[in-house]
Order: structure tokens, then sequence, then C-alpha cells
């Protein structure tokens, strides 16, 4: 392999941003668009060269996919544990480049249409290639630290982007939501490294992952609360995760952060950085599967089971567009996780982990575009709300289509993306487990709904009364949409267990035909019950909501988990513990100091009419101390 | 010289001498009165140094030549002391010592 | 006030009686011109300056009078009883010291002559009574001078 | 001539220059060519120094040594190694930062330079001081001019917290000259009479008994200056009152004392005592970590914001400091760098925006992103590097600190690790608050559309500080190098 060239993808994304970033005020808004496409587009194709390379060239039939590290030491810690800088490459890595760099280069493409004569132009530039550079670095990492190291780099360029457009209040309370739930998620990552690295004495993928190695091994050496530490640790680890792929309960950021602009919100939080938690849990995988026989996967697969639903239920209350994807969003990287937990290690076992992965791939694909798709709609009405939107076909024909395709996608209808790895995971789960198989088949029902639901209320409902005739966006906006498109349609037919399995080896997946069947069924179900609701226009959606009362209100509040944590957090962190400790400090510490040197100064002021200045008093004080001196001396130390 | 009186009892003399002069000086408020218990205080020493030299050491003078510049110094003293008096009544008219504090300010 | 400055006067000659009593005739003179003659006569001249007869005579409070006089019999005490306690060497010894003696001693510069405090003692005399003329009358020299021309 | 006490020369000369000055040009001309000559010579000495330590093996490099007290055997004797080295390299960087900043100081501004650069010498003199003593004189004659810099040039309650910070810090000096003495009495355990000498010391193995006792006075005599709970309150008050560039040279240098002088003198030559009381001070630094953060989370002042934000971060470096760990110290040193330069800038910043608003409470602010997008850009990226970023100093810092930490084979010491290790939550909460009231969301004031863009002077400072935040950050490899080769003797002491 040619590691200069590896090297290069990210840093052009580095060097794009340094260029825009330093000639900020000097360059055209128009040249830092090209700039930033241009030089995604070279890492693009170098991705897809090197994915080219590893898997073609470089692959060796029938043997499990070697894992290429190069590195270079970034910092010592001790002895063992350092941070290495590198780019290691296995199956998961390359894939996931390719996703980046996909998505990545079409949000490129297609902002330069969307941001069109914003003043922030050029900065949008800058941070999205800042985001893509931090994303190449922790899809690529070595270590756990690398990895960590660019985790709260794309969480920063997340809160940049989140918070672009800064004048507007609840885009930067968004912001600000999303790095500190997130932060709160890493602080469990970082506890979760510490005590990896302590435990093992190392932060290498390659090592940490070995099955036979010391580091997995160790586990049974300790033990914390009834757990091994190691457990602890890889739980710790997947709050991390979690935090990041907006889990249940960390997901409140997610939905906020759709204050950013569309583009953003299809690169970070629906394709690329969303899934770095799934990623983060996929690259240890060996270690979630065999430290402890794989207890912190059980938990990692009832969250999963558990958001999934959670996140698919809101998502069809709300009337925000871009609100519903991110909850369908949170849904599918909660299928993922749910896929990763069940899987297991080797040969067919292990088809969950690859149909995680496979998800993963396709729903970067259909959800990146959804978002664009949502943008584009945006980009025509002005408004993010379902009442402001209707009759759109006819407008905007080309993202009508794309929708379609990716909305049937994600429904999980063949012959489209979503279909063929939503149903490997289907099969993982019905293998391992009845009870989340029937939740998974839940969601996917309903995913299908709330996206049709959507579908419907955007491109068929009556025309409310637009100020001005929408009409289809530029070709800037809809060339990377039909793009995606094909991605999304063709994705499917990728053999991907041949490229991805738990155990490096191919993996020969396969149609379980009743379950195949069923999740269709499932999907189909969900359409025509949204055809029913929304496109009918019966008057069936209020009724539902009428009879649904308050399980409807509490699902439109989003189970009030907001306000929970804007209790704990506003109330309880706040008020009780942040607001005392400052009063206290000033009050009791530094009154205490003050008071030390009050106390001082009224002391004085008590004896400070001692010092009167009266030659006469003066005289007494030293006739008596005078005194007492030579009574002392002459009848005491006489005697 | 004279046999009837020992150094004893001119000592007791000088002794309550002395305080009768410290006396003075503390409670009195007036700057003559201090002036004048200066000058006891001075008297009783100088009568010390002079029996003392007189009855121990008669040999040697020091005590006596210490008497004359202690006298020289006193008279200096007062000189300065009546000086600032006037010149103080002159300005503030008094000489109490409550008076004279507005000088330390 | 001027009644204490005649007692003063009385103690100052008496104490020139215990020179004359111990045969230093030269100290007693001086005694009797300077303090008797010279000091009095100018603290008598400064009462009668600076005293008015309705003044009445202030005193510190009670309290500190109390404590001073308590101070001053604790110190006597300790005084006396300690001159008491204490065996004094007497030398007997007849001889007048002369006048001359004394001088001889003032102005040797050899062992033990006192020439220099001397000297530094005429000069402190002398800065003295420069100083007393000029604070005594210092008000009217500066109205002089700040007189404008 | 030896390069050290260069440090202390050239800025002798460039105060007897100030004297003849007569007005702000002159003045600040020559402080800034006197603080470019310190500059240029820290430089020099890092290269100096790596040259010198391939070929030399001794602890202490570039030493000199006089005798300037005979009768107590105080010697004028200077030494450095990696840790002052770099200490120096943060010392001369922030001067040089404060004098752009105070490049239109109102009032006296020669003698303003003068205090200014009197304090400089006074750190300098205590970072490359190896005698017990002169460090105590140099540590004083930092802590004077800090006096008159607040009392005179100061704002709001400017002689209450100049006395205050003068009152605690004294106080602290007074706790550490008995423990300095202690130590002192205590020297002559091979009989060769009393030293002060640092490396003696070390080499002479105090008995524990009188380890036991001194630590404390001189760890909390040091510790003050590094405001440990609850020992920091002179610090908000202090920052809050004093002029922009003092708080930048306060915050950024003059509180690295502190640390520096546990680790030199409490830790070094006091192993025993260290390892004995090391539970409680970890429990206080741990509990000022949080505690910092928590406190900054409510203030509206933005200085008082950024002074318990120190509060935090120093908190940290005696944490790792009584962690007996080379990775630790490792990064409690860089803690030590990297927040000098974080908070210089903050403090430089908090200056720009002061004089543009003339008000310091966030809560009138609003978009000055928009405004004055230099300097606030700027204030985000400060920002992100405190709530420790990778790329930027801090997080290379912290991470150390908590892996070494992580390391100690008491389980409490680790678990006081985790809890320290929660504060980056917190700090995330109060710096992004500051920005998202302050730097983001609408105008507040139409008066704010016509604020001064950012002037030369004021980017050149902000430029010196931030580069070398990012320069740590993304290369900490050469850093770490330097500081952890001269770890090794102190832990040989320790172990």
């Amino acid at each position: 392999m040619n590691y200069t060239e590896i090297l290069i993808i990210p840093l052009i994304p580095l060097a794009v941003f340094l260029v825009l970033g330093i000639f900020y005020s000097r360059i055209k808004p128009a040249v830092s668009g090209i700039i930033g496409a241009l030089g995604l587009l070279i890492s693009t194709l170098l991705s897809i060269k090197v994915a080219y390379q590893y898997f073609f060239v470089f692959s060796n039939d029938g043997v499990a996919y070697q894992t290429l590290v190069h590195k270079t030491v970034w910092m010592n810690f001790t002895e063992t544990l350092r941070i290495d800088m590198g780019v290691l490459l296995d199956p998961i890595s390359i894939m996931m480049l390719l996703v980046v760099s996909i998505v990545s280069l079409m949000v490129h493409l297609y902002s330069r249409g969307y941001m069109k004569g914003d003043p922030g132009y050029t900065k949008f530039f800058a941070f999205l290639s800042l985001f893509t550079f931090s994303m190449y670095g922790l899809v690529l990492a070595t270590n756990l630290f690398q990895i960590y190291i660019f985790w709260e780099l794309v969480g920063v360029s997340s809160y940049l982007l989140i918070g672009f457009y800064y004048t507007k209040p609840t885009a930067v309370a968004a912001a600000k939501k999303a790095f500190v739930v997130t932060r709160f998620a890493d602080l469990g990552f970082l506890i979760g490294i510490l005590i990896v690295g302590f435990y093992t004495g190392t932060y290498d993928f390659e090592l940490l992952n070995n099955p036979e190695g010391s580091p997995i091994l160790s586990w049974a050496a300790s033990s914390f609360f009834g757990m091994s530490v190691l457990s602890w640790g890889l739980l710790l680890i997947f709050i991390g995760g979690a935090g990041k792929s907006a889990m249940f309960p960390l997901h409140i950021w997610l939905p906020d952060a759709m204050e950013g602009p569309t583009p953003v919100s299809a690169l970070i939080h629906a394709a690329t950085m969303v899934v770095a938690g799934v990623y983060l849990v996929a690259r240890l995988f060996p270690m979630y599967y065999f430290v402890e026989e794989g207890i912190i996967l059980q938990v990692v697969a009832f969250v999963g089971a558990f958001s999934a639903l959670f996140a698919a239920i809101i998502a069809i209350t709300q009337n925000d567009i871009k609100r519903v994807l991110a909850y369908s969003t949170m849904s599918q990287l909660a299928y993922m996780m749910l896929a990763l937990g069940v899987s297991g290690y080797e040969g067919e076992a292990g088809l969950g982990y690859m149909a995680s992965m496979f998800h993963l791939f396709t729903h970067a694909m259909f959800k990146a575009l959804l978002f664009l798709c949502a943008g584009s709609v945006i980009h025509a009405v002005h408004s993010n709300y379902l009442k402001d939107m209707g009759g759109l076909r006819k407008y905007m024909p080309i993202t009508h289509i794309t929708f379609l395709i990716a909305a049937l996608a994600i429904a999980g209808i063949p012959p489209l993306a979503g279909f063929w790895s939503k149903d490997e995971i289907l099969v993982a789960v019905y293998e391992k487990n009845t009870l989340l198989y029937i939740v998974a088949l839940l969601v996917a029902g309903l995913t299908a709904f709330y996206m049709f639901r959507i579908y419907f209320g955007i491109f068929w409902k009556r025309d409310p009364e637009y100020a001005s005739t929408p009409h289809e966006s530029p070709a800037t906006m809809t060339i990377p949409l039909i793009i995606l498109a094909a991605f999304s349609t063709l994705a499917g037919f990728v053999p991907f267990g041949e490229f991805i399995s738990a155990d490096r080896m191919v993996l020969e997946a396969h149609i379980n035909l009743p379950l195949a069947l069923a999740a269709v069924a499932t999907g189909m179900a969900g359409i025509g019950l949204a055809w029913l609701f929304y496109r009918k226009e019966t008057g069936l959606p209020e009724k539902m909501v009428d009879a649904l009362g308050k399980l409807y209100t509490w699902t439109y509040h989003k189970f009030y988990i907001d306000e929970v944590y804007l209790f704990v957090t506003k109330k309880i962190l706040f008020k009780r513990v942040a607001e005392p400790a400052a009063k206290f400090d000033r009050q009791v510490v530094d009154g205490t100091m003050v008071g030390i040197g009050n106390s001082t100064v009224r002391t004085s002021e008590k004896i400070k009419g001692m010092q009167s200045g009266k030659v006469q008093d003066y005289a007494m004080a030293f006739v008596a101390g005078i005194l007492v001196i030579v009574i002392f001396f002459v009848y005491y130390l006489t005697e | 010289m004279i046999h009837d009186v020992s150094l004893y009892e001119i000592l007791t003399v000088t002794s309550i001498l002395f305080f009768i002069g410290i006396y003075g000086f503390i409670t009195r408020k007036n700057l003559i009165s201090i002036l004048i218990s200066i000058e006891l205080l001075l008297n009783a020493s100088v009568v010390n140094f002079v029996v003392i030299n007189k009855y121990l050491y008669p040999d040697v003078l020091q005590g006596v030549v210490f008497s004359i510049f202690i006298i020289a110094v006193a008279a200096a003293e007062t000189a300065l002391a009546v000086g600032i008096i006037i010149n103080l009544y002159r300005q503030i008219s008094s000489v109490e010592v409550k008076d004279v504090e507005t000088m330390k300010y | 006030m001027l009644r204490s400055v005649i007692y003063l006067a009385f103690v100052l000659i008496s104490i020139a009686g215990i020179f004359f009593l111990i045969d230093y005739n030269l100290l007693a003179a001086i005694q009797l011109t300077v303090y008797a003659g010279g000091i009095i006569v100018l603290i008598i001249f400064s009462v009668l300056l600076v005293h008015h007869i309705e003044m009445r005579l202030e005193m510190a409070s009670i309290a500190k009078r109390i404590t001073t006089a308590v101070l001053c019999i604790v110190g006597m005490g300790v005084f006396i009883y300690t001159i008491f306690s204490f065996e004094f060497k007497m030398v007997d010894n007849k001889q007048t010291t002369t006048t001359e003696a004394i001088g001889e001693r003032l102005l040797s510069y050899g062992e033990g002559g006192f020439i220099l405090p001397f000297e530094v003692i005429s000069i402190l005399l002398l800065a003295a009574m420069i100083g007393a003329i000029v604070i005594a009358k210092g008000t009217k020299l500066m109205v002089k001078n700040n007189k404008p021309t | 001539m030896d390069i050290l006490s260069l440090f202390l020369i050239v800025p002798a000369i460039t105060i007897l220059l100030l004297v003849f000055t007569r007005n702000l040009g002159q003045a600040r001309l020559i402080a800034l060519l006197g603080s470019i000559v310190q500059f240029a010579m820290s430089v020099h000495l890092v290269f100096a120094y790596i040259k010198e330590r391939a070929i030399d093996d001794s602890i202490m490099l570039f030493t000199k040594d006089l005798i300037w007290f005979e009768p107590f055997n105080i010697h004028y004797s200077i030494g450095a190694d990696g840790i002052s080295v770099t200490m120096v390299l943060l010392t001369s960087i922030v001067v040089m930062a404060g004098v752009f900043i105070s490049w239109r100081i109102g009032e006296l501004p020669k003698e303003f330079f003068i205090a200014l650069i009197i304090l400089a010498t006074g750190v300098y003199g205590f970072f490359i001081s190896l005698d017990l003593f002169t460090m105590f004189v140099f540590f004083e004659l930092a802590v004077i001019p800090m006096y008159l810099l607040i009392g005179i040039w100061g704002s709001g309650r400017r002689e209450f917290s100049a006395m205050k910070l003068t009152l605690m810090l004294m106080a602290a000096s007074a706790v550490l000259l008995v423990g300095i003495l202690g130590i002192y009495f205590n020297s002559d355990t091979a009989g060769n009479g009393f030293t002060f000498n640092i490396l003696e010391l070390a080499a002479a193995n105090i008995p524990a008994e009188a380890q036991k006792i001194f630590f404390p006075l001189t760890f909390i005599g040091f510790a003050v200056i590094g405001a440990l709970f609850p020992f920091h309150t002179w610090s908000p008050d202090g920052h809050a009152s004093a002029p922009t560039a003092v708080s930048m040279l306060h915050a950024g240098v003059l509180m690295k004392l502190g640390g520096y002088g546990v680790f030199r003198v409490a830790l070094y030559v006091l192993p025993e005592g260290a390892v004995e009381w090391s539970w409680i001070f970890i429990i206080l630094s741990a509990f000022g970590v949080i505690y910092g953060a928590f406190a900054a989370v409510r203030q509206t002042d933005l200085k008082y914001i950024n002074a318990y934000s120190s509060v935090s971060h120093l908190g940290l470096v005696l944490f790792a400091l009584l962690m007996f760990n080379k990775t630790a110290w490792n990064g409690a040193i860089i803690q030590s760098l990297s927040h000098g330069f974080m908070t210089a800038l903050f403090f430089a910043l908090i200056g720009m925006i002061y004089e543009r608003t003339h008000t310091r409470d966030v809560r009138k602010m609003g978009g000055l992103l928009k405004v004055i997008p230099m300097i606030s850009a700027t204030y985000v990226v400060a920002g992100l590097a405190s709530l420790g970023l990778p790329g930027f100093s801090g997080f290379v810092a912290e991470m150390n600190i908590f892996v070494g930490a992580f390391e100690h084979e008491n389980i409490y010491y680790r678990i006081a690790t985790v809890v320290s290790v929660s504060a980056i939550v917190v700090t995330a909460v109060y710096i992004l608050r500051v920005v998202g009231i302050m730097l983001m969301g609408p105008v507040k004031e139409e008066a704010y559309l016509q604020l001064p863009r950012v002037s030369w002077y004021e980017r050149v400072g902000i430029l010196l500080l931030l580069l070398p935040i990012i320069g740590i950050g993304v290369a900490p490899l050469w850093l770490s190098d330097l500081i952890y080769k001269s770890l090794h003797p102190f832990i040989q002491g320790v172990l």
C-alpha cells in the first residue's frame, strides 16, 4: 500500500481548512466553495483507489483481511502507553472512508448551491473541511486515544456548524447542548479509555482486538462491583459511543442539532459523525465480544432496541421535517447498535456485525439523500414545518423522485438499498432473541409509516398558500441528489459480506425468505397506513390524536426527556450546585479570608488607642515596662 | 565629708525625687509642669552621680564631670523648651498638652 | 503654678546643699548659678508670660493618677529595697576635690580626658541658644520675611 | 557570561533605560525591545539546552554559583533543567505579549513598564534559582510589584484587591519561609554545615520527622500562589481589578510559581513528607478542580469566570504533582505552560473586549462575533483550548495528567482522578455559556456595531499567545521529551 496517498486523504481537507481559515477575508466566496469541493474530490478519488487496492489488488483470497497500520509516535505517556498518530486500514475503516468521502463530497457540491449568498459562505466551507478532516482521522484511527482526539474534533466541528447561524438564539442553544451532552458522554469514553489503558497496558486497536491477546484475556484478573473492570471500561466507552450516536438517554442533542444548516445535518447528523458511536463499538468488537462473554454487548443490544423504538414513536408526531429525519436517524443508528449487540464473532454468527456495517453504509447514502432533499424543500418554501408544505411534486420533480427513492429505501422496500441491509439485521436479531426481533420489526413498520407521513405531507397534500411559487433547486443541488439516489438504489447489491465481517472472513449472506417477506410486508403496511392517514385526508390523524390523548401529548413532547434534563441541569446542577458553589466561595471561603483581614483591622482599631501619640502615655507604659523588666531581672533571675 | 549622712539616705532621697519627677511628668497636663518634672528627674540623677562618685570612687572624677555635662544639657534643654513654649503660646495661646495634639496630624 | 516653680527652686537649692555637704563646692556653685539662678528664672519668666492667674491647673484622670502613683510607689519600693539590700563598699576619703582638678580633667586630651565631650557640649549649648532664640521669635522672623517688598 | 544570568541582567538594563524615558512612546519602545531580547534569549536557551543536554547528563545545566551571604551559606546559585527552560520561555512570551497589550496604557507608562519588568525579573530569577533562599527572594520580588500594579493601574475595588492579594501572598510567604528555614536547619545530615542548595538538600535526605513537619508548610506556602482551594480567593478579586497585562502576567506566569515551587522544593527536597501528606492535598486539589469549575458556571464577570477557571486548571497541576508519577508530572508541567498561555490569552482578549464595550458583564454583551470577529473568534478558540480540545495544549496536558494519575496503584487515587476528570464537562459548560451569551446571539446594543476593529499590536499579542498553544497541542512530543528527561532525578528522589 502507498501510505503517502492514504495520508493525503485527511490532509487535503485540513489544508483546505487552514487556507480558508487564514485567508478568510481575502478569499472570494465562490472560490472557497470550489477549493473545498475540489479538495474533497481528490480525497474521494484517493479513497476509492485505496479501497480498490485494499479489497481487490491487495486482498488475499480465502484468508482473513489484514489490518494494515502505519503510524508515528505523537506523545509518550509511559514506557508502554503512548498516543500514536497514524492510519489503520481494515475493511470497516475503508468502508467508512468511502462513506465519509462520498457523502462529504456530495454535501460540498450541494452546499455550493444551498449556501449561496450566505455571509458566512467561506466560513461554512472551512468548517466543513475541518469536519471532514476530523472524521477521516477518526475513521483511520489506530488507537483509542487517536479516536478520542478526532472524536472531540468532530464534536467541535459539529458545535461550530450547528451554531453556524450564531445570531439565532435557538441555534446557539442547540450547539451548546450538542457539545455539552456529547462531552458528557465523552467523559465516560475518556474514563473508559483510562481504565482500558490501565488494565491492558495499551491503546492500540491491533493489540486490543486480538481475541487471543493478553489485553482481552486480562479481563478476568480484576473485578469491580460484580463485573470485570475491563467490562466497566467497555461500558463507559459504549456510553461515549452512545452519546455520539444519540442513543437513549443521551439522544436529546440530536433533534436540536437540526438548527444547523441542512447540508450539515445531512453530513454530520445523519451520515457520518453520528455513526461514529456505532463505528466505535464495531472497531472494538472483538473486545466487546470476548471480554466477560459479551456482557456489554447485551447492554448494547437492549439500549439499541429501546432507542430504536423510542425514536420511531417520537418521529411519528413531529411536525418539523428535519426533526422527523433526526429521530429517524436516531432510530436507524439504534438499529445498527442492536445488530452489533446481537452479533456473534465467527462465521455465520457474525451476521449482525456485517449487517450493522452494511446498514451503516446504506443508511449513510439514503439518509444523506433524505436530508439533502429536505434541504432542497426548505430552500424552496423557507420553512421546516409540514404545515407550510404540500403538493410540491409539481414544482420540484427531481427532489420528489429522489426523496421517494430514499423513503422507499429506508422503509425497506426491495430492491432498494435499505431492504438488503435491514433484512440482514432482522435475520441476525431473529436468530438471537425473539423479543428484540419483534421490536425491530415494529420499528421497521413505524419507519415506513413516519417516512411516508412526511412524504405525503410534503409532496402530495393540498398546497398551502405559498407566498411565492416554489421552484426546483439549481443544478448544483439536484445533481448530488441524483447521484445519492443512484447510490441508494444500487448500494444494496454490494456483496457486503465478502468485504466485511466480524472475523474478517468472507461471509455469505443469503436471504431468509419468510423473514424478508415479513419485513417487506411490515414496510408496506406502514406505507399503506401512511397513505390512508395522510394521503386520503380523511381526518384520521386528528381522530387518532384525540383517541390517544395523553399518549400523543407525551410523544409530541418527546416523553419530556428534555424537560428532565433541563430540570437536572438547571434546577439541580446550576441552582443547587453551581450557585451554592459560587456563593460558598464568595461568602464562606472568601469570607473566612477577608474575615481574617477584617478581624486584624478590628483588633488594630481596638488597640490603636494605645498608640495615642501622647508622650505621657508612652512614658507611663515605658515606666511600667521598665519596672516589670527590672523586677523580673532582679528578683527572678537572681534567685 | 559628713559621717552622719550615709550613702543610703542620700540615694533614698534621690529615688523619691526621681519618682516624684516621673509622677509629675505623667500626670501633669501643663507643659511647664512637665518641664519642671524633667528638671527633678535630671537633678535626681545628677545627685546620684555625684554621690556615688564621692562615696565609692573618690579618686576619679567621672561622676562630677558628667554632672556638669548633665547640668549643661539641662540648661540647654530648658532654654529650648521655654523657647518652644513661648512660641507655642503665641500661636495657640495655650500651653496645655491636649491643645498641642493637633501637631501630631 | 508660680508656687511650684518656687518649690522647684527650693529643691534645687537643697540639692546644692547636698553638694556642699559632700564637699563638692564647684558643683554646688554650678547648681546654684545655673539651676537656681538661670533655669528657675527662665521658667519663672515663661510662667509669667504664658500663665494667667485664673487658669486652672489641669490634671490627668483619677484612674491615671492612681495608676501612676501605684507605679511610682512600687518603683520607689524596688529602688529603695535594692539600695538597702546592696552592700556598698564605702571608701573613706577626706580630700576635697578642687576646681582645678575638675578643670584639668575636663580639658585634658590624654587618658580619661573629657575634651571631646566638652567641646560637643559647648557646641550643643551654642546650638541650643541659637535655636531657642529662633524658635522663640520665629513668627516675627517669618512675618518679616514674608512681607512683600 | 553565562546565559542564565542574562535573564536577570537584561531586565535590569531595561529597567535602567526605562527610568530615563520621558513618554509612553519611548517607554513602550524600550519595554518592547527588552522583552524581545528576552524572548530571543529564551528561544536561544531552549536550543542551547537541547544541545547541551545531549552531551551533559547532570541534573542542572548552565550552573553558576556565587556566594552572597557567607554567614548563612546563601548562594546566588542558578541552573536550568528542561522544566525551568520551558518556564522561562513561557515567561518571556507572556511578558512580550503583555507589553503589546499594554501598548496604550494610560497613566504613568514608565512606572507601569518598570513594575511589569521587575515582576518579570522576579519570575525569571525564581525559575532559574537553585538556592532556596535566593529563590524566596525572587519570589518576593515578583509579588511586590503586583501590589503596585493592581493598586495604581487597576480598576474597580483595586485597593482592596491589591491589599487582599498581597496580604494573602505575604501570609503564604511567611508560612513558606518557616518551611524553608525548617529545611535549612535540618539540612546538616552529613555534617558539612547547613545549606540552601536544592540539589544538596535533595541529596541530604532530611530526616523523615522533619519532612513531615515542614512539607505542609512548604506546600501550602507555594500552593497559595498556585490557587489551591481554599486559599484561592485572592485570585478572583485580584484578577478582576488588575489591568490587562497584569492579569496576563499574573495568571499566566505568577501563578505558575506555585506549581513550580511545589515541584522543585516541596516534592524534591521533602519526598517522604510528600508521600505522608499527599492524600489530604489530593483531596483538596481534586475538590478545587471541580469546585472551581462549578463556581465559574455562575459567574457573570468575565474575569471572575476566568479566575475560577484558573483555580480549576491549576488545581489539576497540584493534583498531578502529588501523584508521584512521571506522566502526571509531565502533564502538570505542560498544564502549567498551557494554562499560562491560555489564561494570558483569555485575559488579553477580555481586556480588549472591555476596552471596547466598557463592561465585563457577560449578560450585557451579545453577538460580539459579528462586531469584532477577530477577537471573538480567538476567544472561541481560546475557550476550546481551555476545555481541552485536541489540537490545543490543554488536551495534551490534561491527558498526561489523567493517564498518569490513573496509573497510581492506590484505587482511591484513581477514583480521585475520575472525579477530577469529570471537570471537563463542567468546563465545557461554563466556556460555552460565555461563548453562547457573549459572542453569539443577536447584537444587544446598537452602540456595539461601531466598535473599533482589532489593531495591529493587539493582533500581535494574540498571535504570540495563540501560536504556542497550537504548537504544543499539535506537536507535543518535543516539549514532553524536553520535560520528561528532566523528571528523572525527581522521580528517583521520591521513590
